[in-house]
């Protein structure tokens, strides 16, 4: 188990190098003078000189690569050019708040997804089936801001249930923050479910034919343990997979949902570093996000084994 | 001696296997519904410069964010145009996408996922790696990267969202095919003297891909909500020209005032959704051939 | 059917099936699939049912068990648990019926246990859901129950996975889960098919062992006329959904009178029916209509033994490592096969016997160079196949082609049969599309199928049928030499005779060389020139058939001659108290010399290995 | 009492001399007091300055300041602070502030409690800069700690103390009870919140998450203004829109566009100002035509807003000799400037223009801009209180940011003499001169100008509306 752990954090290493090429090779590919957009209106000519000079625009690339790559590797993501806020800083203040986002979200589209994914499996080709489908695929073609604004209209505006946006931190208020938080999160993980709905009912279909299903049944057991226990376990390891995948992309992909609530999380802080080239600030956003994203699949491979006993042994 | 062994078998249908597949979609009634919402609006993409219908582009200072009316059956946009009109030619950029983008992520992710799953080793370890980066990447900026590196056009956007939504093929693909590869009947194919490539095209593609037509058909929706990001970003179809995520975008901005402005793009999205999905279940039982 | 005497008059019986119909729902119409089948079990009594794959055998007992799904199956008549009509019950009532008054065992111990859940927890489940056991009871009486079916170290192995175990192993847990809530009836769907012959001797004698101890009544579906003359006191012959034959097992075997039951009888091999004959020996064939038995003719005059042998292996050597611990090094190796030697001549039938796991495919897959061997040479038609760069391994695989031992598994399921039989034809360049549809047309035809198959796809035909598929498949190339890979060892009887016959047939009319693995000894003594004996990797024993067979001489071969089911229902009730012990495993650590092993020439040709 | 404000953006960094997002400076007006005021009607009144006296030549600036302030870290204010925070602007390298202070040469302390500015020459415009960000005086002593990190716990002298910032999330500040105007000072604590997207933004004052939001969308003027419960407050701002017409920057000027003014008039006929309000903000930003609305005192109302005439632009074209004119405009990719600039297209197309649009977001726009990597390029200007920032650096032959490139040594002439009266009408003149030229050479297009819209609760009463879009705390109340 630990070698086991040991081993696929090893293999992150080239993984994460690749990463923060990409990352690094954003600043070249994107267009637009991150300099002049830092400069303000007037575009003071020594004051973009004397920037360039700062932030080493006007060495190679490649050393540029390898300052930041050295300064990464000892801990310092840089300065935001917009805030001249200390970025790991920045994303201290901010991880909280997208974690609080994305597991909220995640546990949303679980509770949505996987439960209709069964039913649509179990009555497979029936009008419940038909019905859990069109409501899962319309939470994915639904625009998360379309969904996000009606909600605000509907239930802060007239109902006056929920606030209408905003963030409160969890361990200051958990009642207050859970409160803020959950239309966001629905919001959210409306794809999200439709995606998990979609896949756990491809899943479970192979995984109800199964011989041992049959087995389950003649000992007989309930309709729902021999769904819920039997087929469920062996149904969800290939969405156990797909969920760290989809969680990653919640990490940084929450930009318009994060807009629409004025939550402080990385999606808003990424893509308006993007348009202001700050790109401190993307490059250490995005390798964050990354980092998570590589735990987050190694933790969905642990425990895909876990559940899988025919995989343990490789633990 | 063959009395016998004939005795438990179904009585013979001969037929190819292309026509066993089209008529068991044929009986499959969900999935002819999703066909005939696809050909919809497939047709009115193509007939949309013959149909009559108002110019897109055409703007009226007087009819501005009309609700739906006999003269604007869909009402109109923020600056006068008939979003009927709109919503018909938006259809050419939004289907574009949509179907462009994943097919560029299966054709360029499916058979990367196919070396890497099959050969494993350390073509296996650099593609998994360089894939996994990839997907570690959020999804809206590796597409605004390259959308912003090829240029600003329609079809660079549909490349650059294929591009960025094709390391999940990849890592579906090799999934399914490390489960494939060690079914007999790929020895068998090697041992009746077959290369790598017959094996894997004949052998080991056909039958992996169930899921992944599941995910192609989901990233469908995700393409042609991503062009528009990128048309707003000024990356992908470039204004007054319509497409069905920039029509959305647009009336994001008016979602008290216009409402429906924003439903029709959104309904249209969500039918074509519904469609591509109801094809891609039916394709997959059809194409089985132990579905009966 | 006539009405048959009951055995035990006196007592009323556990299950009663009456004119039990069975249709399923088809594109437009319910397709019957059971017609009329009525029989009764009385208390401690076993009953077979015997006959061919397809015959609505398993239907039946699902029908019982209502397993069935309700939409697609339309079950008709009565079926009687001591007087109840289990088919007017409600679901839940049902529920209470099935895995406790009536419990089952299936055909794939290797896919019926569900691979994430521990067997303890599997078999507690039953005992929770009907004993309303607490967990600590449930438990230890799992322990218990392991323990009855033969299972060492049980209380260490609750905790274990179906994954560890072996096929047999894994079958006794199945055994155990169903014997957890004492039912009165067992339902046993071809327990032993899946099984090699050591194995399936220790299942048979279990479940007789068990049936004293419980006081069950077992219903025993098979279509092994040996196994049934082993195990039950009466046999219904089922064919094509009908009961066409019932009564005392001694009576059918001995006074059947149904062509069909005869053929059944006919086509079982029986070991030692051999001596005498010289050259291999097709099976019976009975003409179903008529009843008339043809008689079975030797295949003489194939075996070339003079001339070069087609195929020559010396010294092989094949090891998979095993790696572990951080770095992946390499700590073991599963010593899969070490240093084998064998000539195979023109036209020979060698056969490679040996239990589970012995290494008998890895030697065929060795000798094509589907696995990497570590060492020892391999002649084949001309070719130093040990030796050869990727091109002209292709080309040498037109000379040597395998027979799969699962012909499902080895058909690709969206392939349909023609182009599976094309293929080896078109990939290496032999003709045109329509040459090559005419030439499998023409191998259809061969192994007796007809060429209208061509288009359908493997799930669309018989286990026998797929099995000819995979010999049409293989004779595309004109092989010399076919590796027959366990190829008839998942066929029913009926089956099983007509491939071997077939192979038989090819080989008098092409000459080709068989390289036959199997365990089954019967069938290999009636098909087989010379015979290997392996055991953990190694040749333990070889020589003509006759030798092997009339004189054998390692331990193991004894063994294996033991485990044969006899089908002679005069024998039921005999025990073969085989050791229950668990298969060995040729794993040994990194740098392990194997001992240098010395044979012995018995008779000329006949060699066993010393010490 | 507290008063939640729900901004457009988040605000960059929070120091006055680095900072560069109106978003900062509507903070600023709750944090940091300024030497000099503006009043709504653009009269520079004092704040920390009590009085000031220009030399003859408007080459130096003798300022008196207030005896009676103190920064919210205790340091006194006086003139060395003064001087400290004028050098800081004008040397710190991370300033963003030199070039509004260019013109000063040095700044004494010649008393206590009095400042001299001397200049390199006469630049009337400087009393005009230090009523915003170069004006606002941050505590020596905070800044001689933190330097050029100020700006994460800025210390300054206005109403508010700074409490604390959370990255796009919340700025808090608190009243300063040693206020030199506290009395006049009636909230205990204002939290800015950004809420980029304007319907959530209304949605949450609906909601009563905040009383007070800025840059209303024009689109909901309407439902505000019909609301009982909202106050509606717009005024219009110092700055205008524009087209820039690349006339001689880099190969992509030698078009039609840009090598005869004929063409560009012709353009400039050809769109409707009036409806470009009416349409895309309905009314609430006024059409125009020069860099100052027709509502400023330096507006040449000689020259009005020109009617639509198509037939008058077709004219212009056909004199020189074009049929019809291809061109590529790039714009931001706001909604609202997209809308606009497909207004601009229905309108120039049907006078002979075959408009191409190029959405491109911000930060590429301003990097095409400068490199000369455009056409026509439109954007915003958020103006100056003196006339001079809204056109000296634009049309000038070495101006800072004359990205079209524009020179025309007459106009030169006249602006230049301009800075050198510190009397209006003596300087209007020079401006009206230069107008007319523009007008005539047309390097900029002018198209309207923007307003600044507030929405508030009904609790919130005493707030006034500037032109320079801020907030000033002073006087407003919030009803608990
Ligand atoms: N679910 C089903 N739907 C339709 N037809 C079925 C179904 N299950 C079985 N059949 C058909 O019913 C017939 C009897 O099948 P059954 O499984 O009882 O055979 P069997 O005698 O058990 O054979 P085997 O020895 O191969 O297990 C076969 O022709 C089979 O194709
Ligand atoms: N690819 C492999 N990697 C590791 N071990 C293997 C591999 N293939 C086979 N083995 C091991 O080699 C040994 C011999 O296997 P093989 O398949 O040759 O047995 P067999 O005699 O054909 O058995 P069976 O009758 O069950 O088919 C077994 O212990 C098996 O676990
Ligand atoms: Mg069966
Ligand atoms: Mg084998």
């Amino acid at each position: 188990m630990y070698t086991y752990v040991a081993k696929r954090l090893l293999i992150a290493i080239p993984t994460l190098l690749i990463i923060s090429l990409f990352v690094f090779m954003l600043q070249k590919l994107l267009p637009g003078d991150p300099i002049l957009a830092m400069a303000g209106e007037e575009r003071d000519p020594v004051l973009i000189a004397q920037l360039r000079e700062q932030y080493r625009l006007n060495d190679p690339v490649v050393y540029q690569y390898l300052y930041w790559l050295g300064d990464v590797l000892r801990g310092d993501l840089g300065t935001s050019l917009r805030t001249n806020q200390p970025v790991t800083e920045l994303i201290l203040q901010k991880l909280p708040v997208t974690i609080q986002l994305a597991v909220m979200a995640m546990i949303f589209a679980v509770l949505i997804g996987i439960p209709a994914g069964i039913i649509a499996a179990v009555r497979k080709n029936t009008l419940l089936d038909y019905l859990a489908n069109l409501v899962a695929l319309s939470g994915l073609s639904i625009p998360n801001f379309w969904l996000g604004i009606m909600l605000i209209l509907l239930v802060s505006v007239y109902l006056g249930w929920l606030p209408a946006s905003g963030y409160y931190p969890f361990f200051a208020d958990p009642l207050r923050s859970l409160e803020t938080m959950i239309m966001p999160a629905f919001v959210l993980s409306t794809p999200l479910a439709a995606m998990l709905m979609r896949h756990t009912r491809s899943s479970m279909l192979g995984v109800l034919r199964a011989d041992y299903i049959r087995t389950a049944r003649a000992k007989g057991l309930s309709e729902r343990t021999v769904v819920m226990e039997h087929g469920l376990r062996n149904g969800l390891l290939p969405v156990i997979t797909l969920s760290a995948l989809l969680f990653g992309d919640l990490l940084a992909g929450a930009v318009l949902t994060e807009q629409v609530f004025t939550i402080p999380g990385f999606g808003k802080l990424i893509v308006d570093a993007v348009f202001n080239r700050d790109y401190a600030v993307v490059q250490g956003v995005v390798l964050c996000t990354a980092v998570a994203f590589i735990l987050m699949n190694l933790i969905a491979d642990i425990l895909y084994v876990l559940l899988n006993p025919r995989m343990r042994a490789t633990l | 001696m063959t009395t016998l062994a004939n005795a438990a078998i179904a009585p013979a249908r001969e037929e190819t296997p292309g026509r066993r597949a089209w008529r068991k979609f044929k009986a499959n009634k969900a999935a002819l519904a999703g066909l005939c919402i696809i050909v919809f609006f497939a047709l009115l993409a193509l007939a949309a410069p013959i149909l009559p219908i108002a110019d897109p582009t055409a703007t009226s200072w007087s009819a501005i964010r009309q609700p739906p009316s006999a003269a604007h059956w869909l009402g109109t946009d923020e600056i006068g145009r008939d979003l009927l009109s709109r919503l018909i030619w938006g259809s050419q950029a939004s289907l574009a996408a949509g179907i462009v983008s994943v097919a560029i992520a299966v054709v360029i992710g499916v058979p990367i996922g196919l070396v890497s799953g099959y050969f494993g080793g350390w073509i296996d370890m650099l593609i998994s790696r360089v894939t996994e980066a990839f997907l570690a990447m959020p999804f809206l900026i590796t597409a605004i990267a390259l959308a912003a590196f090829l240029g600003p056009s329609l079809s660079n956007a549909m490349i650059a969202i294929g591009l960025s939504a094709m390391p999940i093929f990849v890592r579906l693909t090799r999934g399914q095919v490390l489960a494939v590869k060690t079914e007999d009947y790929v020895e068998g194919a090697r041992s009746i003297g077959l290369g790598n490539l017959m094996i894997l095209k004949r052998y080991i593609a056909p039958n992996v891909f169930p899921p992944i037509l599941v995910q192609a058909t989901l990233t469908v929706a995700t393409a042609i909500i991503a062009e528009a990001s990128l048309s707003f970003l000024g990356l992908g179809q470039q204004p007054p020209d319509p497409s069905w995520g920039s029509m959305l975008n647009v009336a994001k901005n008016f979602m008290s005032q216009a409402p429906w402005m924003a439903i029709w793009p959104g309904a249209a999205i969500f039918l074509v959704v519904i469609g591509f999905n109801l094809v891609g279940d039916g394709l997959g039982d059809a194409l089985d051939p132990r579905e009966p | 059917m006539p009405e048959q005497p009951r055995p035990h008059p006196a007592a009323e019986p556990v299950l009663s099936v009456r004119d039990l119909a069975v249709s399923f729902r088809t594109a437009d119409a319910w397709r019957p699939v059971v017609n009329n089948v009525s029989f009764d079990i009385g208390p401690r009594e076993t009953v077979a049912i015997v006959g061919e794959s397809g015959s609505g055998k398993s239907v039946t007992s699902l029908a019982i068990m209502r397993l069935l799904a309700k939409g697609s199956a339309r079950i008709e008549g009565e079926v009687l648990l001591n007087g109840r009509n289990l088919l007017a019950l409600s679901e839940e009532r049902m529920r209470d019926v099935r895995g406790n008054d009536i419990a089952m065992i299936f055909q794939e111990p290797m896919t019926s246990l569900n691979p994430t859940f521990t067997i303890g927890r599997q078999i507690a489940e039953t005992l929770l859901r009907h004993r309303r056991m607490s967990a600590t009871q449930a438990k230890a009486e799992s322990i218990e129950l392991l323990e009855k079916v033969r299972i060492p170290n049980a209380r260490g192995r609750i905790k274990d996975y179906p994954h560890q175990f072996s096929g047999g192993m894994r079958q006794r847990v199945m055994i155990a889960m169903a014997l957890a809530s004492k039912p009165q009836l067992l339902i046993a769907d071809e327990p032993t098919t899946a099984l090699d012959v050591t194995i399936q001797g220790q299942i048979l004698d279990l479940i007789k062992t068990l049936q004293e101890e419980e006081d069950m009544s077992v219903l025993f579906i098979t279509h092994d006329m040996g196994v049934v003359a082993e195990i039950a006191e009466r046999t219904l012959v089922m064919y094509r959904g009908d009961v066409v034959e019932s009564g005392p097992t001694e009576d059918i075997f001995h006074r059947g009178r149904q062509p069909y039951t005869r053929a059944l009888i006919e086509a079982v091999p029986r070991l030692g029916s051999m001596s005498g004959h010289d050259w291999p020996l097709r099976f019976p064939i009975v003409d179903i209509e008529t009843g008339q038995v043809s008689a079975p003719t030797e295949v003489a005059g194939t075996l070339d033994a003079a001339g070069t042998p087609i195929l020559s292996v010396r010294n092989l050597v094949t090891r998979f490592d095993i790696r572990s611990g951080f770095f992946q090094r390499k700590t073991e190796a599963v010593h899969a096969v070490e240093n084998v030697s064998f000539d195979l001549a023109q036209g020979e039938t060698l056969a490679l016997v040996g239990e589970s796991g012995c290494g008998k495919s890895t030697t065929g897959r060795s000798i094509m160079r589907l696995v990497e061997p570590c060492g020892g040479e391999v002649q084949l038609d001309g070719y130093d196949v040990l030796k050869l760069g990727p091109g002209d391994l292709r080309r040498m695989r037109r000379s040597v082609q395998m027979i799969f031992q699962d012909p499902f598994a080895s058909l690709n399921p969206r392939m349909s049969v023609g182009q599976a039989i094309s293929e080896p034809f078109l990939a290496h360049r032999l003709g045109t599309r329509s040459q090559a549809r005419e030439r499998t047309a023409d191998l259809l035809e061969r192994v007796g199928l007809s060429a209208e198959m061509m288009r359908r796809y493997p799930h669309e035909f018989s286990g026998g049928q797929r099995q000819r598929i995979s010999i049409a498949r293989a004779l595309a190339l004109e092989p010399k030499v076919i590796v027959a890979d366990e190829s008839v060892s998942a066929l029913d009887v009926s089956i099983k005779a007509q491939v071997c016959n077939l192979l038989l047939d090819l080989q008098e009319s092409l000459g080709i060389s068989f390289l036959f693995i199997s365990h089954d000894m019967a069938v290999v003594e009636r098909v087989s020139h010379r015979v290997a004996v392996m055991y953990l990797g190694e040749i333990v024993e070889i020589g003509p058939r006759a030798a092997v067979f009339g004189n054998p001489q390692h331990a193991y071969t004894k063994k294996l001659i033991a485990a044969v089911p006899v089908p002679d229902p005069a024998r039921r009730g005999i025990k073969r108290n085989l050791a229950v012990d668990e298969l060995k495993n040729p794993i040994r650590p990194r740098g392990y010399q194997p001992p240098k092993r010395r044979y012995r020439e018995v008779a000329p040709g006949h060699f066993v290995q010393e010490g | 009492a507290e008063l939640r404000i729900g901004l457009q953006d988040d605000p960059d960094v929070l120091d006055p001399h680095q900072s560069r997002t109106i978003a900062g400076r509507i903070v600023y007006a709750g944090l940091c007091d300024k030497l000099v005021d503006i009043t709504p009607e653009l009269e520079i009144v004092p704040q920390l300055a009590t009085d000031w006296t220009w030399s003859e030549d408007a080459s130096q600036l003798v300022m008196n300041l207030r005896q009676d302030v103190v920064f919210h870290d205790g340091t006194p204010f006086n003139a060395q602070a003064v001087v400290a925070n004028i050098e800081r602007a004008m040397t710190m390298p991370e300033s963003r502030r030199r070039s509004e202070l260019a013109s000063v040469d040095t700044i004494e302390a010649t008393g206590d409690y009095q400042v001299t500015f001397t200049m390199t020459g006469p630049d009337a415009s400087l009393l005009a800069q230090l009523t915003d960000r170069a004006g606002m005086m941050l505590s020596p002593t905070a800044f001689a700690d933190t330097g050029a990190n100020f700006g994460s716990n800025p210390v300054c002298s206005g109403p508010f103390r700074f409490v604390e910032r959370v990255q796009q999330d919340r700025i808090v500040l608190e009243k300063f009870d040693d206020y030199w105007n506290a009395e006049n000072i009636f909230i205990d604590r204002v939290t800015y919140l950004p809420i980029p997207d304007a319907t959530v933004r209304l949605a949450n004052l609906r909601s009563g998450d905040i009383n007070m939001l800025e840059r209303l969308a024009a689109s909901d003027a309407q439902t505000v203004k019909n609301d009982a419960n909202l106050t509606y407050a717009e005024t219009v701002g110092l700055g205008y829109q524009a087209l820039y017409v690349n006339v001689d920057n880099g190969p992509r000027a030698d078009s039609p566009m840009g090598n005869d003014k004929r063409v560009r008039q012709a353009f400039s006929l050809a769109i409707d100002r009036e409806a470009i309000s009416q349409i895309v903000f309905e009314g609430t930003q006024p059409a125009g035509n020069q860099p100052f609305p027709p509502s400023s005192p330096w507006y040449n109302a000689e020259l009005p807003v020109p009617e639509r005439d198509v037939a008058a632009a077709r004219a212009l074209l056909d004199e020189a000799g074009l049929d019809r004119v291809a061109v590529e405009l790039q714009v931001g990719n706001i909604p609202v400037q997209m809308q606009m600039a497909q207004v601009i297209q229905a309108m120039v197309t049907e006078a002979g223009f075959d408009l191409r649009l190029r959405a491109t977001e911000y930060a590429t726009l301003l990097s095409e801009q400068t490199a000369g990597n455009f056409q026509l390029s439109r954007s915003d200007w958020s103006g100056r209180i003196d006339p001079d920032g809204n056109l000296h650096q634009f049309v000038t032959c070495e101006g800072g940011i004359n990205d079209v490139h524009y020179c025309n040594p007459e106009v030169d002439a006249l602006l230049n003499e301009a800075r050198t009266f510190t009397d209006t009408p003596a300087r209007k003149e020079r401006y009206d001169a230069a107008t007319r030229i523009l007008q005539d050479d047309m390097p900029i297009i002018y198209l309207g100008h923007q307003s600044y819209i507030w929405a508030m609760d009904d609790d919130v009463t005493g707030f006034l509306p500037s032109p320079d879009g801020l907030i000033r705390l002073t006087g407003v109340r919030v009803a608990d």
